[in-house]
């Protein structure tokens, strides 16, 4: 907070930043081929991003306007589906839906249609088309969870702390157990995978997407809205008297908390080219609440370092761990599984010793990072000190305590 | 000189349970006015004040605001055959407006424990009452199409603000305020919703003689300035008397006194209640 | 104390990203390069018994063959192998690691599901894979890249349905797990051909992690069924082998591949059910394999482990034993360690493998028209050969 | 009688795994009563009781493997009330929650490193596995066990929490948390028995459920522990008999469904019940409502 850096360089900032990232991005992915020792990166990447949208969405709703919802696998999965079922290209749907006559119900893909309305896969004007329909279909998905998520809210925005969370977490079994109902299966595909849809080339394509919804909710969080729904998260009472509609705003974050947790599913869905409804469970929501606490309940920077890290360890940095060798070691106790407990020990130290997470309520900003560089060696300058002083007994510790009594 | 009627409060009583908090009350509150209501500790004030405010719904009774009913009861369903008190059968509509419905109508509160949005700024805490008169949608909102109200909202904020002292601490954590401020930032806040009749919990609690004159004094400003009625519960008698002029006395929650603080403080029930008698 | 755990944290990560940039790159002495071959199999989640079986296949053959001969020079050979955790999503990024650890050929998966879902990961990097037990015809469908060396579940399905319907039954109890291809699949091609020969069918399935199967048994029985055919994972059906003795199921249990496991044996020793598989290999089918792999188990505890504590040999072992075998072949005729070259090479690889002949034909399948039937003995708790099936 | 013959197991199945989540779902009522906390990790401490009973029966003599297997999980029980929970007290409940998710999410990834993912066989009790046969219908001799010891079982905790002093502390506690701690009764102690009773119960129901169901995944404690989550739910959190009627009610009605042949739904009407209830009947059966002081 020393140096305030100015409104208008702030912005000139972040914009060449984000040209920078986005080049970047674009040339890793040109050089980097999948099967490179590097394509983790990639992967990472793709799927970090598609976290940090989906575990800043739940911290829409748990940081911000403290409802406690544990149902935000479910709405990935209707996001999903509803992405997918519409953007299998026809001539794909018989072995998609190999076990329903005619290839289920629905027989248009609606990129493909816009690829061949506009001149076909060869032409630009297709690819333009077949990139449009994927963003409609995605805006789709997104609207389609927000209905179901607001019908849900009806009922369950009522409920308190613990039994919202409770409600939610069934509510999201409930969606799954439907999804995967065999009596929807010309749709649905029943419980099978389904596959072969539309997706993206280029990496670029999810940082975009993410990149422009993850704005449109820090946009929000900052508006009245946003005061609004903090408003609620630190007291309904006062919240009420000061004429914020609880129903009303609860149910508005939670619709749109919802619609990009919807638009994380599709994306979902595009990265790993394929879905069903089975992994969808619990835990993948517990993953994500512990990506937001990682992070700091509160804080949308948080959720997105946090997200980048917490994939970035579990499909990449740590798997040696369950290889046996890590960090030049080796041992015979690492086996598979290893890197989990490992993992869920970080995580429970987090939750118990820094409950604030990485950044507390903390956002980025130009000037914080400024001064965290300038002052770094300042600080590790003063590392050996302060190591000296908690060596040098507890008796200085004494003494500033009966200081502090004094005062 | 018949003033115009704010508010008017008839035969409420709150009973949770079996337990009867606030018995047969009725008051009235005119335009202008500043109205006291005392009685000890668990007299049932601040339950009274929740009931005005849509925080409970009343068991029986009629709250009405410039002669709108705000919220309407009588005992149904289980509490039927439960209820203690008096007036059954006088009421027959049950209506009950939520807080934020009640506020938007004009009664804005503090509260006795402060209940400041602690993960907020000053400044957020004054916006976030303003909230419910805006005008622009949550696209409009988020993207920013609202740029001159929302302007205009931190102006008027800041001008609020000013008024309390508070504009240096604009971008400190509500919480990290002194106590004095936090009562006066709960003020503030209350008075951002624009209201015509402003409801005080105990404003001067915890406050020494010195600062508590100044609220006195802050009090009457506040009426004149923004040209409202208000209703405080107040437990510091130099504060009371000194500044309304009619007192209801609440005891076991019925009330037991009205009048101007002269007569007030000659009631004996009223000493009676606030002392206690000898047998 | 919290800043030292973040600050240790940090210290962590850091040091992995390193550990990881600057891993590998060891050559053998006498070799002229490294050969790596991928194993892409679960080894947890439902299908992880089996799929540490066919990996034990993989390992054996490895330990058997170690180099191979490539224009002339000597290559060895090296497995990366990675868990795939029976798990659709996972699967994708564990099939990732995979190419990108520089493989020439993939070898797997143990159930089908994860088998399609990685199948695109293949596709999209070239990289070429072969299927080992996967039998859902979805895998090699419209995949250029992945190849199989078993059966497929229509011929399979139909065997075990001309089975069930010589054997007198005529009504079938078909139960599969939801969102599992294997299992979904093998009935749908079960029922298809079941009900061709006149039979009926009662169709259930049972959702993930599920562990009471007492109303499905009760089901069968209440439905009059006189087959229960139930070919999903070991897992659940050692679960389903002890509920149906608890209720006395009084029908015939009949399953495919993937049930030709000594859990299944285990489970069913000393109890009063029938089970019925069919499979890819009979063990004692060639003795000297037998032998030979079964010393090796018993001389590493661990390898032992895997097979689930005993020496009992299963099918996917042997298949998991081919398949590297064709790898190599493939490697050996493409001439290179070159993904393209490999893949190029495959279609006209042959092999003869201890589960008989591989020879790809149409979508990269292998031509097979044999299926062992197998019994399970419950008095000794081994399989008992009862025929080899074949159709048309 | 045909009729009978028809739904009769699905009955035994239905009220003995009924049994088995009434023992899981006192735990959870208990602690949540006391602490407002819903502890997820005691579906998770469920599974870890069976994989403690997998891997001591192959060294130790079985009775004594049982007798194991109930202190364990009572240390295991209390130590994660100690570690994860305790320092926690005054923290916003949210917190506490998230913490509890953490200590399921380490029980199941730690359960999955020691087992390698792998289904692991419960050892066989053979006087609870045996055969017998109930008017035609063939099952297991834990189908009969199961409901009798749950009861008994319930009956002697009642009698604890009625007549017993500590007993007497509990119900002050789970009335209001900060007034007994002033009238010096000792919270810390009352937890730790909470917890002692919750661990002991989910101990016992692990073996009923899993000579039952005998396969031992490091995810078998979730379902389980969320049923039983929602059985205390449905019998008004807080109440003991209410956890054990609700527990009850959801292990027939889900066989029931099963027997309908909606098996794809058997999970999620264990949900819808519990949405319908806390629609209609927050409270639950025997629940007692709480009032927000303003």
């Amino acid at each position: 907070m020393t140096d305030r850096i100015s409104n208008k360089k702030n912005i000139t900032l972040s914009i060449i930043a984000i040209i920078v990232m986005l080049a970047a991005i674009y040339v890793l992915d040109i050089v980097i081929k999948p099967t490179s020792s590097w394509s983790n990166l990639m992967t990472c990447l793709e799927k970090g991003t598609i976290y940090a949208l989906v575990a800043v969405s739940m911290n829409l709703l748990n940081g911000f306007t403290g409802l406690f919802s544990l149902g935000q696998a479910g709405f990935m999965l209707i996001g999903a589906y509803a992405y997918a079922i519409f953007a299998i290209a026809p001539e794909d749907r018989a072995t998609v839906y190999q076990y329903y006559e005619g290839g289920g119900l629905i027989h248009f893909s609606l990129p493909h249609m816009l690829q061949d309305m506009m001149g076909g896969a060869d032409a630009f004007g297709g690819t333009i088309g077949y990139y449009l329909g994927i963003i409609l279909l995605m805006i789709f998905a997104g609207l389609i969870t927000a209905v179901i998520a607001f019908l849900i809210g009806i009922p369950v925005l009522r409920l308190k702390s613990d039994y919202l969370a409770i409600a939610t977490l069934g509510f999201a079994e409930i969606i799954r157990s439907f999804f995967q109902w065999e009596g929807l299966g010309p749709v649905t595909n029943g419980s099978n995978v389904l596959r072969k849809f539309a997706s993206y080339d280029s990496s670029i394509f999810p940082v975009l997407v993410a990149g422009i919804c993850v704005a449109f909710i820090v946009l929000l969080i900052n508006s009245s809205y946003g005061r609004a729904f903090k408003s609620i998260r630190d007291d309904e009472i006062a919240a009420e008297a000061m004429g914020v509609n609880l129903f009303k705003h609860k149910e508005l974050s939670f619709v749109i908390s919802s619609f990009f947790a919807g638009v994380g599913g599709a994306l979902l869905a595009m990265f790993q080219n394929n879905i069903n409804a089975a992994p969808f469970t619990s835990n993948m929501t517990y993953e994500i609440l512990l990506i937001v606490v990682i992070g700091g309940i509160g804080s949308i920077t948080g959720s997105i370092i946090g997200a980048y890290l917490f994939v970035c360890c579990s499909e990449w940095w740590l798997r040696g761990l369950d290889a046996g060798e890590f960090l030049g070691i080796e041992a015979d106790f690492m086996s598979p599984g290893f890197r989990k407990v490992v993992f869920a020990v970080v995580i429970m130290c987090i939750v118990l010793f820094y409950s604030r997470g990485i950044m507390g309520t903390n956002e980025f900003s130009w000037s914080g990072l400024f001064n965290f560089f300038k002052t770094l060696p300042k600080r590790i300058a003063a590392v050996p000190g302060k190591i000296k002083a908690k060596f040098s007994n507890k008796k200085h510790k004494k003494h500033t305590e009966n200081v502090k009594e004094a005062q | 000189m018949s003033k115009e009627n704010v508010l008017r409060v008839s035969d409420i009583t709150m009973q949770f349970g079996g337990v009867v908090a606030v018995n047969d009350l009725s008051l009235e509150v005119n335009k202008g006015e500043i109205i006291g209501l005392i009685g000890p500790n668990g007299a049932g004030k601040t339950t009274a004040f929740n009931v005005i405010t849509g925080v409970y719904a009343p068991t029986n009774g009629r709250v009405e605001l410039h002669g709108e009913t705000i919220a309407e009861n009588h005992p149904h369903g289980k509490m039927k055959a439960m209820y203690k008190g008096q007036n059954d059968g006088k009421y027959t509509d049950v209506k009950v407006l939520t807080p934020d419905k009640i506020t938007k109508k004009g009664i804005a509160r503090t509260f006795q424990n402060i209940r400041l949005f602690k993960g907020m700024t000053v400044l957020e805490n004054v916006l976030v009452a303003m909230h419910m008169n805006m005008k622009a949608g949550v696209f409009g909102a988020a993207l920013r199409f609202n740029a001159a109200e929302e302007a205009k909202m931190r102006e008027e904020a800041m001008e609020l603000l000013r008024m309390f002292n508070l504009e240096e601490n604009k971008d400190d954590l509500a919480t990290s305020l002194p106590y004095g401020k936090q009562r006066h930032l709960e003020i503030a806040r209350a008075l951002a919703t624009k209201p015509q009749l402003l409801l005080l919990d105990e404003p001067a609690a915890g406050m020494n003689p010195q600062e508590s004159d100044e609220l006195m004094r802050m009090v009457g400003k506040i009426r004149d300035d923004f040209n409202l009625s208000i209703l405080m519960i107040e437990h510091h008698m130099q504060v009371i008397m000194g500044i309304c002029e009619r007192i209801y006395v609440l005891d076991y929650g019925a009330l037991i006194a009205e009048g101007t603080p002269e007569e007030i403080q000659n009631n004996p029930r009223v000493i009676e209640a606030y002392l206690g008698v000898d047998d | 104390m919290k800043k030292k755990i973040a600050l240790l944290l940090a210290l962590v990560m850091i040091f992995s990203v390193f550990a990881v940039g600057c891993g590998g790159g060891d050559e053998g002495g006498d070799y002229a390069g490294t050969v790596k071959i991928g194993v892409f199999e679960p080894a947890s989640g439902d299908n992880g018994a089996g799929g540490k079986q066919e990996t034990l296949g993989i390992q054996y053959a490895n330990y058997m063959t170690p180099e191979v001969e490539i224009n002339g020079e000597l290559y060895k050979v090296e497995l990366e192998i990675v868990d795939n955790e029976s798990d659709n999503a996972k699967g994708i990024t564990a099939a990732s690691n995979l190419v990108s650890s520089g493989v020439s050929v993939v070898l797997g998966s143990y159930g089908s599901a994860v088998s399609i879902a990685a199948g695109e990961v293949f596709k999209e990097a070239g990289v070429p894979a072969i299927g080992v037990t996967c039998t859902n015809p979805q895998v090699t469908a419209g995949n250029d890249v992945y190849f199989r060396i078993c059966f497929l579940d229509p011929f399979q399905g139909t065997v075990l349905a001309n089975y069930a319907w010589e054997n007198g039954a005529t009504k079938a109890y078909c139960l599969s797990k939801l969102g599992d291809d294997y299992s979904v699949g093998l009935v749908n091609y079960f029922v298809q051909a079941f009900k061709a020969l006149g039979g009926e069918v009662v169709e259930e399935q049972f959702p993930n992690q599920n562990a009471d199967f007492t109303s499905y048994v009760a089901n069968a029985k209440s439905n009059g069924c006189d087959v229960f055919f139930a070919p999903v994972s070991t897992e659940a059906a050692a679960l389903i082998i002890d509920q149906a003795a608890a209720q006395d199921l009084g029908m015939p249990m009949l399953a495919g591949d993937t049930w030709d496991s000594n859990v299944i044996t285990g489970a069913a020793q000393g109890k009063d059910v029938e089970v019925v598989v069919t499979t890819f290999y009979q063990e004692g089918g060639n003795p000297e394999f037998d032998n030979g792999i079964k010393a090796w188990m018993e001389a590493d505890s661990k390898m032992l482990e895997n097979n689930g504590g005993n020496t009992d040999l299963a099918a996917v072992t042997a298949m998991g034993y081919d398949a590297y075998y064709v790898a190599l072949e493939a490697i050996k005729t493409a001439g290179s360690t070159d993904v393209a070259d490999v893949l190029a090479a495959i279609p006209d690889t042959t092999y003869e493998g201890v589960c008989g002949q591989v020879v790809f034909g149409e979508n990269g399948d292998a031509v097979r028209d044999t299926a062992y039937v197998k019994k399970c003995n419950t008095e000794t708790g081994a399989w008992e050969f009862v025929a080899a099936q074949s159709i048309k | 009688m045909e009729f009978i013959a028809k739904w009769l197991p699905y009955i035994l199945a239905g009220i003995s795994v009924g049994g088995q989540f009434a023992l899981i779902a006192i735990g959870y009522t208990m602690v949540y009563g006391i602490l407002r906390l819903i502890n997820f990790a005691h579906g998770d401490m469920f599974m870890i009781a069976g994989l403690v009973m997998v891997y001591m029966a192959t060294v130790l003599p079985l009775w004594v493997s049982v007798i194991l297997v109930l202190i364990i999980t009572v240390v295991l029980g209390c130590t994660i009330e100690r570690v994860a929970y305790r320092p926690l007290r005054s923290a916003p409940r949210m917190s506490i929650m998230i913490s509890a998710i953490g200590v399921s999410y380490f029980l199941q990834n730690m359960a999955l490193y020691i087992t390698g993912g792998l289904t692991r066989t419960y050892p066989t009790i053979d006087w609870l596995q045996k055969n017998i046969t109930i008017m035609g219908a063939s099952t297991k001799m834990v189908t009969i066990i199961t409901p009798v010891l749950t009861i008994v079982l319930v009956i002697a905790l009642v009698f604890l929490i009625k007549r017993t002093k500590i007993g007497m502390a509990m119900r002050a506690v789970s009335r209001d948390f900060d007034t007994s701690a002033l009238m010096g009764i000792d919270i810390n102690r009352v937890i730790a028995v909470t917890f002692i009773i919750g661990s002991f119960l989910a101990a016992v129901g692990s073996i009923l459920y899993f000579s039952n169901y005998t396969g031992i995944m490091p995810t078998s404690g979730s379902m389980p522990g969320l049923k039983a989550f929602v059985a205390a739910v449905f019998g008004g959190i807080g109440s003991i008999p209410g956890a054990v009627v609700g527990a009850f009610v959801i292990g027939i009605c889900e066989n029931i469904i099963k027997g309908l042949g909606l098996t794809t739904f058997s999970d999620a009407f264990t949900f819808v019940l519990l949405i319908v209830i806390l629609m209609v009947k927050p409270t639950g059966l025997f629940g007692e409502k709480n009032i927000d002081k303003v």
